[in-house]
């Protein structure tokens, strides 16, 4: 185990578990929502990470290098980035799904805070107030 | 042989990081909103377009793109701190207590004052 | 503030997140990072780096893959993005009212003055990041992102304007329609879907080659745009 | 050189970003907690171009610090700003 495999991977699997700390530990809603988008960061910079190789380029060719011959040897794998580009703009889609739906929960039952792991008030207290 | 040119441009890059860390302590020490957005701004008027000017000189090929930033950045920084600091203003952020003068707070009772009448 | 917080409660949670992490950690000390995994023949990426710039001409082999070998994807990704927001619109429409807010401050000259300038040079730089989306980074996520950002700048600086839905969702159907449409010309002529039949025209590295695929970004782009700035102005109109 | 540089960068920029990380879960400020998830992700996408990846550190920077944190926002302007519990504010 190398020093920069340490680094790399420890930092990006602690920002990974400070987001799932945040989806067990909170019950509100947008903090829950928030903490996901977190854990969602952290994947993709996971899945990046994977394809990097050390001592090469972006993925793009220019006029210098390499337009006729192939690339190989001189680039990083392009295939984790065509799919985390995928899940960032798919992870926007989901975040706002699940805001309008917290928005709906608050307007329903007048408190964002999830007292019980249920669908709906908990208690009649809430549905009172 | 370093050229006269990337001395220029390292000079513009040395005058940018010192604003830039001007502005990072300005953050840290200033007592309140308004006077730590003032040294904000001031990181990127002088920190952020002078370096972008001091690389445009360095790659003399990359100096059309450094102009444009460097107007881009000119157009949307002055914009951006006057939303921010009248944001804070009217979400009632407090002035620092050793502050001589107020300007906004009076003009912003006036015009409430004849939108109220009309 | 954070003070409050009871941490011995969640004492539980922070060591069950550091043991899931700590077993993905282990699992991938074992892939290693920053080894050249790509060179070995038969893998997927070295196929791609390989023969992607003779058979899509495009210079950015991200764009190439996501546009031209996992073109489909990218269409189920975009139909993904426009049920996001239909369905944020019918869940919208189906709420009960919230409480009424007070009337926001109305802007300042120098923002409307100074918005009114900077929008068109947004727009202007999202549909250059579009549509140089083979040649630079960027595509028509990211330019369809950019310019939906310009105009939730204008829905913020003006209150009063409400967003567009209906020529919004035009422009959308539009951009869908054209990708699909293009699709079913590569199914036409090549015989497989969105296959990139003009790809030897031009030059690689200009701004006319690599076939269909600045095409089809600027229809991505188009549709990404319109799609994020009617999420935006769906998700502020809920309390309208 | 450039490897020890690499990791330089990258150990600042992860300290960071997972001190955001951290404050963000535990403030009780939602408007707070958004402002410091944007700064995860603009970290994030700084680290994104160290990995070699610019098209998805563009992608990244547009929709993770600016459109999600809008839509957080906007979601937070129509419900309540402040977590329950503990009794303040």
């Amino acid at each position: 185990m190398e020093v920069t495999e340490l680094v790399v991977y420890g930092s990006i699997l602690l920002l990974a578990a400070v987001g799932i700390w945040g989806i067990l530990s909170r019950r509100n809603l947008i903090k829950l929502i928030l903490s996901l988008t977190i854990l969602q960061t952290a994947v993709n910079l996971l899945l990046v990470s994977v394809g990097y190789i050390s001592g090469r380029s972006a993925p793009i060719v220019n006029g210098d290098t390499g337009l006729d011959g192939s690339p190989i040897g001189e680039i990083v794998d392009p295939l984790p980035q065509a799919l985390v580009l995928t899940a960032i703009v798919i992870g926007l889609a989901t975040t706002a799904i699940a805001l309008i739906v917290a928005v709906g929960y608050y307007r329903s039952t007048g408190t964002l805070e999830l007292k019980s792991w249920s669908y709906g008030p908990s208690n009649e207290k809430e549905v009172k107030k | 042989m370093i050229g006269i040119q990337t001395i220029i441009g390292m000079a513009f890059i040395s005058i940018g990081l010192l604003f830039q860390f001007l502005g990072a302590l300005g953050l840290v020490r200033l007592p309140d909103v308004y006077n730590r957005l003032q040294a904000a701004t001031k990181s990127i008027t002088m920190g952020a377009i002078s370096i972008a000017i001091g690389v445009g000189v360095i790659d003399l090929s990359l100096l059309p793109k450094a102009l444009l930033v460097v107007i881009f950045l000119m157009l949307t920084n002055p914009l951006s701190s006057h939303a921010i600091a009248r944001a804070a203003y009217n979400s009632g952020v407090p002035l620092w207590k050793g502050s001589v003068v107020d300007r906004y707070g009076p003009a912003l009772k006036k015009l409430q004052k004849r939108r109220g009448r009309s | 503030m954070m003070e409050r917080y009871d941490i011995h409660r969640s004492i539980p949670a922070i060591l069950l997140a550091l043991l899931v992490a700590a077993t993905i950690f282990y699992a991938f000390v074992e892939v290693g990072f920053g080894e050249a995994k790509v060179d070995e023949e038969g893998s997927v990426s070295n196929r791609f780096i390989s023969n992607s710039t003779q058979e899509t001409g495009s210079s950015n082999f991200v764009t190439a893959v996501v546009v031209n070998y996992r073109g489909f994807d990218t269409l189920g990704e975009v139909t993904v993005l426009f049920l996001a927001s239909a369905g944020m619109g019918a869940i919208v429409s189906a709420l009960p009212a919230g409480d009424k807010r007070k009337r926001p401050i109305p802007p300042s000259l120098i923002l409307t003055a100074g918005t009114r300038l900077v929008l068109p040079l947004i727009i202007l730089f999202g549909s250059y990041v579009f549509v140089h989306g083979h040649l630079s980074p960027g595509g028509g996520f990211q330019g369809g992102v950019i310019i939906a950002s310009g105009l939730l700048l204008y829905l913020v600086i003006f209150p009063e304007w409400k967003a567009p839905h209906k020529a919004l969702a035009l422009s959308e159907s539009l951009a869908g329609l054209s990708f699909a449409g293009i699709g079913i010309i590569g199914l036409a002529v090549g015989g497989i879907f969105l296959d990139n039949v003009i790809s030897g025209l031009g030059e690689a590295g200009m701004l006319v080659s690599a076939g269909l695929i600045p095409l089809i970004y600027i229809a991505i782009g188009i549709k990404v745009g319109a799609e994020m700035t009617g999420l935006v102005a769906r998700m502020k109109g809920g309390d309208a | 050189m450039m490897e020890e540089l690499f990791i330089a960068l990258w150990v600042i920029m992860s300290i960071l970003a997972i001190a955001m990380a951290i404050h963000a879960v535990l403030s009780r400020d939602l408007i707070k907690a958004t402002i410091l998830m944007a700064g995860v992700s603009l970290i994030a996408s700084f680290l994104f171009v160290l990995l070699r990846a610019p098209d998805v550190a563009m992608a990244e920077a547009s929709i993770g610090s600016a459109l999600t944190a809008i839509i957080l926002v906007l979601a937070i302007r129509n419900t309540k700003r402040f977590e329950e519990g503990g009794g303040e504010k």
